[in-house]
C-alpha cells in the first residue's frame, strides 16, 4: 500500500523468458527428459541428425503458414499443396520431362493455388478458413488424378538425391529447411513486406488507412506459402523417392499446431517463425524420443496431445481467442 | 495539494465509497489512494487528466478488477464484489468507457443483455423483452427499431443502445464513464433529463467527463484525480473551471486556445463538385497555413468527407487536387499520402493505431518508404523518425517500444499524429482530434496544430463540439446531410449560428 | 458411380427376360487394387450381361453403406463385396439377408463367417510362412535374431498376419525388436511413419536390428529406407507386390521379398461362383478359401506383375 | 446518381433471400441440376431418404459444431471424440455391459471431454484452435487403444436397431437427427442459455462487462458440444454395427464446412443452425447426385471443393476475418 513511485523496472531478458518461454521451457524439458531416459543415445550427433531430418519439411510447411498466420489469415491447403507439387513433378519426370522443368512447373502449381487462395481470400473475401478447406479439398483430389491414386516412383537419381544426398553427413533437406527458414525470418524482420504482414495482422483498418495495399498483402502472404509448400513436397518426393496424393497429409495439423506452439513464446502473441520453430522442434523431439523409449504408437498420440496442451498452458498464454 | 473537503451534511452514509484504492498494473501504478464518496440523488463528477485513473477507479468499483488495496463501501458496509454480476445484484451499474454494444444481436438484446433478460423457466419471453427494451429507449427520446441489429446502428445510436441498457439495470447507483464522447448536442440534452429524473428519484451517479462545461451544468459535486490519487472533492457550485484545470494537471490553467494565425492566399486544397456515400456535391478549397474547421451533426457527412479524401473512400463524382495537382479518380490511401494528404481517423483504437504493436512499429507503418530502401527496413532510420516524432509531441511512454495499447488516450491519439506527421503532409485531416482527451492534452493538441499552420501545413479538422471549433480554426464550414450548409470565419462566428447551419438552415 | 451398364439381356443363358441384376460394392476406391477391381468387375459384367450396380466408397462406410443398402431395397439377385471387410458392413449384411439376396465377397474378412456365401481370400499363415522362410534363409536362421514387426491395425489382414507373424517369430526363436508390434496409424503416412520408427530404433540401438517383417509395401519401402540411409544391413519383407517393391527388390537393397496376392485368378472364381448361382442357384461348396500366394523375391521379381498394374 | 431522398426499403423476405440466400440458391441449384440430369433416380423417396441417412450423423455432428461457433470459438475434437463414444460403447458391450449403461459411459465420456475442452478454452485462456487440436490428437489415440485399432463388430442386434432400425420406412438415425436440429434451434433461439451464447460470440468483452458469465457460458458450449458428438458417435457406431478408432473422422472437416456455409445464410454472418442444416444438405446433395452421375470420385472431389467456393462467393458474403 505504498505510494512512492517506484520506477517501472525493465524487464531483463532472463525475466521475459521466465514468464513468456513456457514453451521454449517445454521444449528444454523434453530434451532433459529425453536426455537424462537415453544419455547413450538422444543427443548422440545421429540422433540429432535424425530429428533434424524428420522435422525438415514440416518445418518448411510450418514456415508457409507462419506467414499466412502472420498476416492473420489461416490456410488449410498447404499441406495439399504440398503433395500436389510434389506428385506433379513426380509424374512429369517419369513422363520424361527433365528435372529442372518438372520442378520449375511443380513450384508454379503451388504458387497458382497460393495465388488462387489469396484471391479468395483477399479479394472475393471469403473467410480463409472456408477458402483454403475448400481448395484442400480440389487440390486433394487433383493429386489424386495426377497419381491416378498410385505411388509414383522410379524418380531420377539426380532428383532423389536432393532429398536423400548429404553434405558433411547431413541431409540436404536439413540444409534446405533451415535456409528456407533464415529467409522467411529476415523477410518478417527486414522487409517492408515482412513489416505490411505484421501490420496488417495487427489491425486491417489501421494499415488501410496507412496507406498499405492490405489486398495485395495478404495476397503474396497467400502466394508465398504456396510456393514454399510446393518447396516442401517437391522435397518430400525427393526425399521419399515417390509421390503420393497422400504423401505428408499429417504436416496440416502439425504445421498448424507448431505455428500456434510458436505464438506462445513471444509476448505479443503473434505467428513468429523463430518460434514456429520452437514448436516444430518440439513435434520433433517428441516423436523422435517418445520412438527411442519404444512408447506405442497409440500411447504416443495421447501423450502428443498432453504435452502440447501442457506446453501452452505453461506459457500462460492469455491468447486472444480467434 | 489537500486531499478532501468537509462534505456537505445532507445525508448521514453516503451511498457508496470507496477508500484508499491502489491498483497496480504491471509495474504502473493505476490508482495509488483514491477515494470517491456519492450520495443519494446528486450526480458526481470523476475528474481528472488521462490516465490519471478514472477509468480503472470504475472498474475497481464495479468488480472488473480486484483492488491490490482499499475498501469498498456500500451504505456503509464495506463490500467485495468478485465480478460484475455481484456489483449489478447489489444495485451498482456502470457504462464503461470502451463498453459498447453486440453487433451481431438486435438492439432489443442488446439492451436486456445477460440476467436482464426476461425468462420463464430458462426460455426467453420476448414480448417482455422488447416491451421493457422499448421502455428504455423511450425515456432517451429515442426511435431504434428493436429488432435491428445493433451492428447495422449508426455510431450515436450504438452509444444511446448501451445507454440504455445502463439504464435497464434499475441501478441505485449509476456510473457513466464519459457517456457523451461521441454523442451531439441533440443526444446530450436527453441523455442530461433522464440523468436529472433519477437523480430525482435518489440515484447515486458518478459522471467522467473531460467536457467541463457539461460537469458545471449537470454536476452537484465534484471529484478530481491525479495520477491515481483523489486530489479534491467539493460543491460543483464552490468551485470554477480555472481551478479543476489547475487541480486536473497540477499547475496554473493557460488558455486552451492559441492564437489563431494568419493563413496564406495560396491554394493547398481545392475539392469540387464531390459526390459520395453520404457526401453530396461538395465545393470548397482550404489554404496554405490555414486551420479549417468542420462542423455539423452526427451523421452529417463530416467523417466520410474526410475519408474520401484521404483516399479511404471512392468518390462516385467531383475532384480533388493539392495544390494545382489533381488526384486520380479513386486514389487509394497510399497515393493520398503520398500527394500530401494524411489522414488522423476518428476511432484511434480501432483505425488508428495497432494496439499490439509499439510505438516504433506504429510510427513506422504510414512511412514505409521512408524508414526502407531497396525493399530493407533499417532499423535506424524508425528509431530516428520515432525518437523526433516522440519528443515533438511529447509522447509519455517507457519506451518506443511499448506496445501502443497500453498507453493513455491522449498519447495513443500523439503516436497517431507522429506516424501522419512523419509524412510531411501538405493536408492533414483530423477527424475528431480531441475526442476522449482531457483538457491538458487538448490544449497540447491545439497548440500543435497552430504550429503545424505556422509551417505552412493545411489542417483540416472535423469537430463536434462548436467552442472547439470556433477555438482552434481559423475559418468553419458546416455540414448538413452531405452537403455544406455554411461557411464563417472563427473570428466573426457564435455558437449560434453556426448551429443554425448544422440544422440546415443555409446562410 | 452408380452405372448400370446396359448390357441387355441377350447372354440368354437362363430363360429370364429380366437381366440379371448384381450390386457390387467396394470401400477402397482410392487404392489401386480397388481402382482396378471396379474396372474389372465392370468387365465382367459386360461380359456376362448383368446389370451391374457398382458402389464405391473411401472408407467413409458413414456415406457407402446407405447407398448399398437402398441399392438392396430396390432389389438385386446377387451382391459383390469386394476388400471389404465385413465388420463395418454389419448393416448391409442383415440388409442382404433380410432381402434373401447372397453375398460374394473377395478379401472381405479373414475368417469364415456365414454373412458370405463364398469370400475367397489369400492364406495369411502361408503369406508369414514364405515371408519368414525368406528372412530365415536370408539370415540364416531365426534364432536370436532382432526382427521388427510393423504393422497397421485397422485392416484386418495386416493385423492378423502381423500377430501370425509375431507369434511364429517368437516361436522361432527371434526376438521382437521393440518387444512388440510396432503400429502405424495412418495408411497416408504409413511410409514416413515406418521410416521414422526405424530410424529411430537404429539410433537408439545400432547393429540391433537383423530384420523388418512389414505388413504391407508401402510401409516396407519406409522402414527399407530407413535400413539403407542408416546403413544397416537388415533385411525388410512386404506384402502387396507393388511395382515399387518390386523394383526395389530387384535394386538388391535392403528389400528382400514381398507377397503376390492372385487377385484376377480370385475375381475370376468368384466370379464363376456368380454366373453358377446366375444359372441354376448353385451355392458355392464352401463360404471361406483362402487360396495361396506367392513368395516374390529377387529370382522371378521380374516375371511379376504388379498389383497396381493389373 | 440520383440525389433524391428514396425511403430505405424495409427488404422483403424474397429480397433478403435473393440478397443473402447464396448458399440457400447453391442447395436448389445443386437439386434442379441433379433432378435435370437423372429424373428418374434423384428425387425418388429412395433417394431422398439415403441422402437423409446419409447425412443424419453428419448433421448431429455439425450441429454441435454449430454451439462452440455460436459462442466464437472452435472445436476441432468433435469428430474424434464421437469416434471415441462410439468405440467405447462397443468395447463395453462387447465385454459384457448391458446396453443402457454402456450407452450412458459412452455419452458421460463425451460430455467430459467436451468439459476438458470447455476448461482448456474458457478457464485457461487457451486458443481454441490449439487446445482442441491437442485434444483431438489425445482422443484419438485413446479411440485406437480402446479398440486397440481394430473395428469392433458383433454388436447386439438392440443396439444396431438404434441406427439401423426404420419408422414408416425412414431410418432412425434420420428422426434423431431432425430432433436434436430441432432442440439445439430452439435452445439457440428460445433460451436465455442460447441468447448468452450469441451475446458472447458477438463480443465476449461487452458480454463479460454486461454481466453476463461468460466463462461458464463457453464451458456450457463446449460441454453441450462433447455431449452431442458422442450422441453422433454412438449412433454411427449403432448404424455401422461396428466402432473404430477413425470411423466418422471426415465430419471434422465437413462439420466445420456446413457450419461455415451455414453462416452465409443469414446477414449477421453468426454461426446457425438453420444455415448449418443448409450446410449440411450442400454437403449430401453434392456427394450423393456426384455419385448417381456416375463421376469419378477423384474428379468429384475437386468438383465438391469448387461448389463450396462458388457457394460462398454467391452468397457474397463479407465474412469478417476469423
Ligand atoms: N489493463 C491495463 N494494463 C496496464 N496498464 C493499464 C491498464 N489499464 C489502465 N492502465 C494504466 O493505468 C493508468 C490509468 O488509466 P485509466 O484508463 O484509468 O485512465 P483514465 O483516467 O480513465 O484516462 P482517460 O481519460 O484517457 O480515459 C494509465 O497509465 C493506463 O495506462
Ligand atoms: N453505411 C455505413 N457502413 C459502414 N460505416 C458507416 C456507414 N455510414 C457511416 N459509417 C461510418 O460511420 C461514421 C459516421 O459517419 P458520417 O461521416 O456520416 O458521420 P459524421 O458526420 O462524421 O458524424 P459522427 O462521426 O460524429 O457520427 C463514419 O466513421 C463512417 O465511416
Ligand atoms: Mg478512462
Ligand atoms: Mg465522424
Amino acid at each position: 500500500m505504498t505510494t512512492t513511485n517506484v520506477p517501472v523496472q525493465p524487464r531483463t531478458s532472463i525475466g521475459k523468458f521466465l514468464v513468456q518461454g513456457g514453451t521454449t521451457i517445454a521444449l528444454l524439458a523434453l530434451i532433459v527428459f529425453f536426455f537424462a531416459m537415453r544419455p547413450d543415445v538422444f543427443l548422440t550427433f545421429t540422433n540429432v541428425r535424425n530429428i533434424l531430418f524428420q522435422v525438415s519439411i514440416l518445418a518448411i510447411v510450418a514456415g508457409a503458414q507462419t506467414l499466412v498466420m502472420v498476416v492473420g489469415d489461416f490456410d488449410l491447403s498447404l499441406a495439399a499443396t504440398s503433395s500436389l507439387s510434389g506428385s506433379a513433378v513426380a509424374s512429369l519426370m517419369l513422363g520424361g520431362m527433365p528435372m529442372a522443368p518438372a520442378i520449375l512447373i511443380g513450384l508454379v502449381v503451388g504458387l497458382l493455388i497460393g495465388i488462387g487462395n489469396g484471391l479468395l481470400v483477399a479479394y472475393l473475401n471469403l473467410s480463409a478458413f472456408v477458402a483454403t478447406l475448400a481448395t484442400m479439398t480440389s487440390v486433394i483430389g487433383l493429386a489424386y488424378l495426377v497419381t491416378q491414386g498410385t505411388t509414383l516412383f522410379n524418380l531420377p537419381d539426380g532428383f532423389n538425391a536432393l532429398g536423400q544426398g548429404r553434405l558433411l553427413n547431413v541431409p540436404l533437406p536439413v540444409y534446405i529447411a533451415i535456409a528456407i527458414a533464415v529467409v522467411l525470418w529476415a523477410v518478417l524482420r527486414f522487409t517492408t513486406t515482412g513489416r505490411k504482414w505484421y501490420a496488417i495482422g495487427g489491425n486491417v483498418e489501421v494499415s488501410r488507412l496507412s496507406g498499405i495495399n492490405v489486398r495485395r498483402g495478404r495476397l503474396m502472404a497467400f502466394a508465398a506459402a504456396g510456393l514454399i509448400s510446393a518447396v516442401a513436397g517437391i522435397l518430400l518426393a525427393a526425399r521419399l523417392g515417390s509421390g503420393s496424393a497422400v504423401q505428408g497429409s499429417d504436416n496440416l495439423l502439425f504445421s498448424v499446431a507448431a505455428v500456434f506452439l510458436g505464438m506462445t513464446v513471444i509476448k505479443s502473441g503473434q505467428a513468429n517463425l523463430v518460434g514456429t520453430m520452437v514448436g516444430v522442434a518440439i513435434i520433433g523431439v517428441m516423436s523422435n524420443g517418445l520412438n527411442i523409449l519404444g512408447v506405442n504408437s497409440y500411447v504416443q498420440q495421447v501423450v502428443t496431445g498432453l504435452i502440447i496442451i501442457a506446453a501452452v498452458t505453461l506459457s500462460g498464454l492469455k491468447t486472444r481467442e480467434r | 495539494m489537500s486531499t478532501t473537503s468537509p462534505a456537505p451534511t445532507t445525508t448521514a452514509v453516503p451511498a457508496f465509497e470507496a477508500h484508499d484504492i491502489v491498483k497496480h498494473f504491471d509495474g504502473v501504478h493505476a490508482l495509488s489512494g483514491a477515494h470517491l464518496s456519492v450520495r443519494e440523488g446528486e450526480i458526481h463528477a470523476l475528474l481528472g487528466e488521462n490516465g490519471a485513473g478514472k477509468s480503472t477507479m470504475v472498474k475497481v468499483l464495479t468488480g472488473i478488477y480486484a483492488p491490490d488495496g482499499g475498501r469498498i463501501l456500500r451504505n456503509g458496509e464495506e463490500v467485495t464484489f468478485a465480478n460484475v454480476r455481484v456489483a449489478n445484484r447489489a444495485g451498482i451499474v456502470a457504462l464503461y468507457q470502451e463498453l459498447s454494444i453486440i453487433p451481431s444481436i438486435s438492439v432489443a438484446e442488446n439492451i436486456m443483455l445477460g440476467e436482464r433478460t426476461p425468462s420463464r423457466g430458462g426460455l426467453v419471453q420476448w414480448a417482455a423483452l422488447r416491451s421493457r427494451a422499448k421502455e428504455q429507449l423511450d425515456r432517451l427520446n429515442q426511435k431504434i427499431p428493436l429488432k435491428m441489429l445493433a451492428g447495422d446502428l449508426s455510431p450515436v445510436q450504438q452509444t444511446m443502445v448501451a445507454f440504455a441498457r445502463a439504464l435497464a439495470n434499475d441501478a441505485r447507483v449509476l456510473i457513466l464513464d464519459e457517456p457523451t464522447a461521441s454523442l451531439t448536442d441533440t443526444e446530450i440534452k436527453d441523455l442530461f433529463t433522464v440523468l436529472r429524473s433519477l437523480r430525482a428519484q435518489g440515484v447515486a451517479i458518478v459522471y467522467v467527463s473531460h467536457r467541463l462545461e457539461e460537469v458545471f451544468e449537470l454536476c452537484d459535486r465534484l471529484t478530481i484525480m491525479r495520477n491515481g490519487e483523489t486530489m479534491l472533492t467539493k460543491d460543483v457550485a464552490d468551485s470554477n473551471i480555472d481551478e479543476v484545470i489547475s487541480t486536473m494537471v497540477g499547475r496554473a490553467a493557460g488558455d486552451l486556445y492559441p492564437d489563431r494565425g494568419t493563413a496564406t492566399s495560396t491554394v493547398a486544397l481545392s475539392v469540387t463538385g464531390l459526390d459520395g456515400r453520404k457526401v453530396k456535391d461538395v465545393t470548397f478549397t482550404a489554404h496554405k497555413g490555414e486551420v479549417l474547421g468542420i462542423g455539423g451533426l452526427a451523421g452529417s457527412g463530416r467523417s466520410e468527407l474526410l475519408r474520401i479524401l484521404a483516399g479511404a473512400q471512392k468518390h462516385t463524382a467531383g475532384t480533388i487536387a493539392v495544390g494545382d495537382v489533381a488526384l486520380p479518380s479513386s486514389p487509394g490511401v497510399a497515393r493520398a499520402l503520398d500527394a500530401g494528404i494524411a489522414l488522423v481517423p476518428e476511432e484511434r483504437r480501432s483505425q488508428g493505431v495497432i494496439l499490439s504493436a509499439s510505438i516504433r512499429d506504429n510510427i513506422a507503418l504510414a512511412n514505409i518508404g521512408a524508414v526502407s530502401s531497396a525493399g530493407l527496413v533499417s532499423g535506424g532510420r524508425i528509431s530516428d523518425i520515432t525518437k523526433r516524432g516522440m519528443s515533438d509531441l511529447q509522447v509519455k511512454a517507457r519506451s518506443s517500444r511499448q506496445p501502443v495499447g497500453e498507453l493513455s488516450g491522449g498519447n495513443q491519439q500523439k503516436v497517431v499524429l507522429a506516424k501522419m506527421l512523419a509524412r510531411n503532409p501538405k493536408v492533414l485531416l483530423m477527424d475528431e482530434p480531441t475526442r476522449g482527451i482531457d483538457v491538458g492534452t487538448k490544449a497540447e493538441i491545439y497548440r500543435l496544430i497552430r504550429a503545424l499552420a505556422a509551417t505552412g501545413t493545411t489542417v483540416i479538422a472535423v469537430s463536434s463540439e462548436l467552442p472547439e471549433l470556433i477555438g482552434m480554426s481559423d475559418r468553419i464550414l458546416i455540414m448538413h446531410e452531405g452537403q455544406i450548409s455554411g461557411e464563417a470565419m472563427s473570428a466573426e462566428a457564435d455558437e449560434e449560428m453556426l448551429l443554425a447551419y448544422c440544422y440546415g438552415k443555409t446562410a | 458411380g452408380c452405372s448400370s451398364s446396359g448390357g441387355g439381356g441377350g447372354t440368354g443363358d437362363g430363360g429370364d427376360d429380366a437381366p440379371f441384376k448384381v450390386i457390387a460394392f467396394t470401400s477402397g476406391n482410392q487404392t489401386p487394387i480397388g481402382a482396378w477391381w471396379v474396372k474389372a468387375v465392370q468387365a465382367k459384367a459386360d461380359e456376362n450381361g448383368w446389370d451391374l450396380t457398382m458402389i464405391q466408397g473411401d472408407f467413409d462406410f458413414q456415406k457407402m453403406n446407405p447407398q448399398v443398402e437402398s441399392a438392396i431395397g430396390q432389389g438385386a439377385d446377387a451382391i459383390f463385396d469386394g476388400f471389404t471387410d465385413y465388420a463395418s458392413i454389419g448393416s448391409i449384411i442383415t440388409a442382404a439377408k433380410d432381402a434373401d439376396i447372397p453375398i460374394f465377397a473377395m478379401d472381405s474378412g479373414t475368417e469364415a463367417t456365414d454373412a458370405f456365401v463364398v469370400n475367397i481370400t489369400t492364406n495369411q499363415q502361408g503369406l508369414v510362412d514364405s515371408t519368414l522362410g525368406a528372412l530365415d534363409e536370408s539370415l540364416g536362421g531365426l534364432e536370436g535374431k532382432n526382427i521388427m514387426v510393423i504393422g497397421h491395425d485397422p485392416h484386418p489382414g495386416i493385423r492378423l498376419r502381423a500377430s501370425l507373424a509375431e507369434k511364429d517369430l517368437k516361436a522361432a526363436g527371434a526376438i521382437i525388436a521393440g518387444g512388440e508390434i510396432q503400429k502405424v496409424k495412418s495408411p497416408a503416412t504409413g511410409r514416413t511413419e515406418a521410416l521414422a520408427i526405424v530410424a529411430d530404433y537404429l539410433t537408439a540401438h545400432p547393429d540391433g536390428l537383423d530384420a523388418v517383417w512389414v505388413g504391407w509395401d508401402d510401409a516396407a519401402l519406409g522402414a527399407s529406407k530407413a535400413i539403407d540411409e542408416a546403413g544397416s544391413d537388415a533385411k525388410v519383407t512386404g506384402s502387396d507386390a507393388t511395382s515399387e517393391a518390386i523394383a526395389a527388390i530387384e535394386a538388391g537393397g535392403s528389400f528382400l521379398a514381398t507377397i503376390n496376392q492372385p487377385w484376377p485368378e480370385v475375381l475370376d472364381t468368384v466370379t464363376d461362383d456368380i454366373i453358377a448361382f446366375q444359372k441354376d442357384g448353385t451355392m458355392p461348396a464352401e463360404n471361406f478359401v483362402a487360396v495361396d500366394t506367392t513368395l516374390v523375391d529377387k529370382a522371378n521379381a521380374a516375371d511379376i506383375t504388379p498389383s497396381d498394374k493389373l
